[in-house]
């Protein structure tokens, strides 16, 4: 076992496979100039060194042709892990990959894949607007994609190893505040991004949630940064004598809805917290789902505590108010168990 | 540009020469038959969707992929079929995607916009306009990482090269000295809008020292010309000294899609480019040198009408995809 | 009391809005070149032969600007109405939409506006995956934007209006099968898409939905194609004794959640119909919405009926297996009756 | 490229150049002190986000808008204070705004990245990469509908030139010929990235031919050098007769972002470009021309960093935004 931060993590990954198949590469902005960043958080850090530039290609800044270029590859022998540097700018490249990367293999008749990763940076870090967007849920709504989000070092690692086996275009969302690179975070609580990582291989398969915390009066399903909040949360209630379940469901796309069936069987209430805007986002398809398969379960009404509609503002007084912190997750608790 | 065949040629050259122009004038007619015979059927009614033809620019799909290997690539726009013909798509396949058939080359689900097969090279079409460009540079660059010598030849139009995917994907290609040879069949036109309304500068390919690459502005409707650019650019991009932009001036001869009389287009213009057939131009050609007799054209061109209505006849005895297919393919498994 | 089509409505209110304030102006590709299409529904078509080709502006196919520089103009003194010809090319200046235009307010403080209008045909009509989709969710996802879809000729130009008078930016959405350019779908219902329009003006606001028809058992909420396929579904249950109401809500932001609230309180269930994707649509947030604040009232699960989660298929057989269909609204709503 | 002063002057121009370098100086000066000032602010973390300066590149940034009027406009890119400070933004404004102070120019909704305050032209700035070319467009094209004669200085790096959104806008500013100047600072990285990794040409001037529009290559650390450049193009585009390219060749004195020690930059080339300092350019041609004595020269200086001083303790006294101000705004009414 080794100690690992999830940028750490997801560098293991990327070089593990890289070594074992060699049509993997990466491609995208900055990844590895030689002196330069490794990428926007690190995660590429020296792997020219061993792979070299063809192999870990830096690129123009050109959103439209990195996507693009990912899914020509694709479908000609390769396996590329491209990334943005802010999730922000997948819009950028939006078409390349909803409507290319998603849709080959059904236009094709299933002739062609597009094995191909996209990285993506997403959560809300005091700069403003346009570099703060969680944006899992404009991509779960496409179909043909698939979409994951580790929120442990554990989980990058082998979410990812996963994703790069996978035949189809996988959009990873990486939380910025989890990469860990800062180290800042490694004590705060046990799920602590900075985590036990096995040294011998192993994948996740996708569609698997897990439960972070087992409990009895309410199941939260949070991903990412959430999970964390939720977690505090957790601890915040249960010397309040409410017993919160917390479920992170590690993919969207498929997403484990017998795990979240199973959990509000038990506890009959059900919160979903995510740092996406409320108004369609993932949580709604999580809710509804819940709504029309699971609704005898209930025994109250299924709360959604999201960042609320607005873009992100860059003041730390507001953005905290806008996205879910563990405080106002308790206070929906609290609520949620008088409904 | 080069608007005459300037090659002078020894017997054997000749004869060379003869073969490659009546395999050409062949499949230039097989373009042409097969999308006047989709615009009747289409008139008929018994096939969905709508159609983007190229009659008229048979030369550019026929003259640039002469060449290819199977093993080479193509990319298409929303108007492929002439380009997934010349590539190889099989006829039969081919026509029974139009008509919605589960033998379809992409078994119904992509439909004319989406032509292609890649066991043969033809990446399947891309609709967006200029959206298959960036995928071609990844095309290209997967052949350049396989360290094969296999090239791309990337089609796009004149309305393409004004999108943000046209600018990026040169570039990238331009620095990465990627084999993508950069096709712009410049009928003037996008839809309905001249290209002289929505473009500054007269050639498309002058666009390609913006990004330090080479461009050639050649006559389109001369699969001789075409396939002598073709020849060019091709070498150039197998032995890896990079990508080169084609500029094909050519002509549509039918509407941008179904119902479209061309209201908008001049009628001196449209009289001047009909009258450069790339048909005529290859047949004139032929018959000038004596590549062959009119006869035996006549049975070359017999040859192929047969083979469309076999496709037909194949077409429309295959069998419909059941309505739950369409639940599969979404993912590759 | 003019009949007309919604395609024809939609030009009127554009003509209306351009007589009436200098400040309006359209923009997009082929939308009125001498002979040309009037745009790829004809909806602008003849509008130069007014107004100039300087107001009502013919592009390169360059969607990234369209948007940017309708961004740009309406920031600056300008209400631009621009348009793509197919709602799915939204993806190419998705960055400009939901960065520029639906951010700037946001990010200045409130000291900058941005009132335009963006037009985007949506819907299957055996073009194939690339020319299909209903957009809608990627956009009512969006803080920002406000997101319309007419279903009639009445709330076409009466919502456009409003729209176009509206200080912010708001997407619209209209359906290829809908705009009765070719007059086919004129007889099909009393809800037909050629309806009556008022001679004077009138402006509808958003926020507002309408009750399409009345019913006891079953509430619909549907909006574009689907508010006719719902009432099509209608007619067939009502013969088999299951009344059903039907809504269309006309505005997806806002929505008008006041009505279907009511609506429930009376027939106690509740099912969505969207011809966009079901996974992420927007009617996962109705559901997730009504799951939160009107679970009480509904004796059954909320059902959706949607479009399945696979690109949109090209042969009919399969499209119309696809997108719902009135028998298969039927279909759900008889298993509802039984839940 | 000039590369130096060449004009003559009279006695009269000269007293009016030696007024406008001192003021251009004055300005660049600001630019150069308020972004020290941040710097040194962010270090002692008393401000959140990140930093993105444009520290050595103040000559670009005054020498282009010195001449513009309060009704022309300018769009930027994350890199936007200096374009804000010289289109006149209130100091003040910008201070509290880094603050995240509710006085900010953006209430503390925008942060730095997105520093604008239209009522003085300021486009907020858009961080998208190229972004805000597009939105340039569309500004240009305001203000030519709307019968004036503003122009809009659309500012963007050597790094942005590869978007796609770059390609766009400059196409449809050329067949529009819309009042827009599009200048280039070509400061030779895109963050880590050198420009010639990434890019086949030598200047991306060279561009504009692309789009049928005029470009220009000029030394970027001049600020008179710039600033004629400017005084053409914009002249140009006041008449109507359309956009212009200029690149300013210039260089990042600091990081890309916060905490960005350069270690992917030659340190030859480093030292070369610091010499060229535009302040130190400017400088020594005030002492030279005797435009002002070294003292006065210092004068200038304690009262901008006075100014400077005081906007800080007005952003420190300013009070914050309440958490329920991030619900407003979201919606113009
Ligand atoms: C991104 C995008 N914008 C617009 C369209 C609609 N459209 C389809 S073909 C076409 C014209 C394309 O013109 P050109 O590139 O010259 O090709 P041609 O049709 O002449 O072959 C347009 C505007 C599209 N398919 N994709
Ligand atoms: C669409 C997009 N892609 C990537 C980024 C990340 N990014 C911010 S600044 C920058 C470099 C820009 O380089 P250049 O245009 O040369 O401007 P400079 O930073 O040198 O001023 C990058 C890649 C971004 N903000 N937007
Ligand atoms: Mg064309
Ligand atoms: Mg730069």
């Amino acid at each position: 076992m080794a100690k690992m931060s999830i940028a750490e993590a997801l560098r293991e990954a990327i070089r593990e496979e890289m070594r074992r198949d060699e049509r993997v590469f990466c491609l995208g902005e900055d990844i590895d100039i030689p002196g330069g960043f490794g990428g926007a958080f690190t995660v590429t850090l020296g792997l020219s060194k061993e792979f070299g530039h063809e192999r870990i290609l830096d690129t123009p800044i050109s959103e439209i042709m990195i996507a693009g270029a990912a899914v020509g590859a694709a479908m000609t022998g390769m396996i590329p892990i491209a990334d943005v540097q802010y999730g922000d700018f997948l819009f950028c490249m939006m078409d390349q990959l909803a409507d290319n990367a998603a849709k080959m293999t059904y236009m094709s008749g299933g002739t062609v894949s597009v094995p191909m990763v996209m990285r993506a940076p997403v959560g809300a870090t005091t700069r403003g607007a346009q570099h703060a967007q969680s944006l899992e849920s404009f991509f779960t709504h496409v179909p043909g994609l698939k979409i994951i989000c580790p929120s442990t070092a554990y989980d990058a690692k082998g979410l990812l190893k996963t994703a790069i086996r996978d035949k189809n275009p996988v959009v990873v969302f990486e939380h910025k505040l989890l990469y860990g690179s800062k180290g800042n975070r490694a004590e705060k609580s046990a799920l602590s991004p900075v985590g036990e990582v096995p040294e011998e291989e192993y994948l996740i398969p996708f569609g698997e949630g897990v439960i972070r915390r087992e409990g009895t009066d309410i199941t939260i399903v949070a991903n990412l940064l959430m999970v964390y909040r939720a977690m505090e949360a957790a601890e915040i209630l249960e010397k309040e004598g409410i017993s919160v379940e917390v479920i992170d469901p590690r993919t969207l796309v498929p997403f484990d809805y017998e795990l979240v069936l199973s959990s509000i069987k038990k506890t009959s209430r059900l919160m979903i917290v995510e740092e996406d805007t409320r108004r369609n986002g993932w949580g709604a398809e999580v809710a509804a789902q819940i709504a029309e398969d699971g609704l005898y379960y209930l025994d109250a009404p299924i709360i959604r505590v999201a960042t609320y509609d607005v873009p992100i503002p860059f003041a730390p007084v507001m953005e905290n108010f806008v996205v879910p912190s563990a405080a106002r997750i308790a206070e929906a608790a609290r609520k949620l168990m008088k409904a | 540009m080069k608007t005459e065949n300037e090659l002078v040629l020894s017997k054997a050259d000749k004869n060379k020469a003869a073969a490659r122009l009546l395999e050409m004038y062949e499949q230039m007619f097989l373009l042409r038959s097969y999308e006047e015979k989709i615009y009747f059927l289409f008139l008929e009614g018994v096939m969905p969707g709508t159609i983007h033809q190229s009659q008229g620019q048979e030369a550019c799909a026929v003259g640039m992929l002469f060449d290819l290997r199977k093993e080479d690539y193509m990319t298409s726009t929303h108007r492929p079929a002439g380009h997934c013909l010349a590539k190889g798509v099989s006829l039969d396949s081919m026509m029974a995607e139009m008509f919605a058939k589960s033998t379809g080359c992409c078994k119904g689900k992509g439909g004319a916009m989406h032509t292609g097969d890649i066991s043969v090279g033809a990446i399947p079409a891309i609709a967006i306009t200029a959206g298959g460009m960036p995928v071609a540079v990844g095309v290209g660059l997967s052949c350049k990482m396989r360290r094969t010598d296999n090239v791309v030849v990337c089609f796009f139009g004149d309305g393409a090269s004004n999108e943000g995917a046209f600018h990026e994907a040169m570039n990238a290609a331009a620095i990465w000295k990627l084999p993508v040879v950069f096709v712009c069949e410049n009928n003037f036109y996008g839809a309905s809008t001249h290209i002289k309304l929505v473009t500054n500068i007269e050639n498309i390919a002058d666009r390609a020292s913006a990004y330090g690459m080479p461009g050639e502005v050649v006559e389109g409707n001369d699969v001789e010309l075409v396939n002598e650019a073709a020849t060019r650019a091709i070498a150039r991009a197998r032995k890896g000294e990079g990508p080169t932009i084609i500029e094909l001036k050519t002509y549509r001869r039918c509407g941008h899609s179904r119902n479209d009389a061309c209201a908008y287009r001049d009628k001196v213009e449209e009289k001047e480019w009909y009258a450069k057939d790339p048909l005529i131009i290859s047949k004139n050609r032929i018959l000038e040198e004596k590549y062959a007799t009119a006869e035996e054209l006549e049975q070359i061109e017999k040859r192929v009408l047969q083979r469309i209505e076999d496709a037909v006849e194949y077409a429309k005895n295959s069998p419909d995809p059941k309505p739950e297919d369409a639940l599969e393919h979404v993912y590759a498994v």
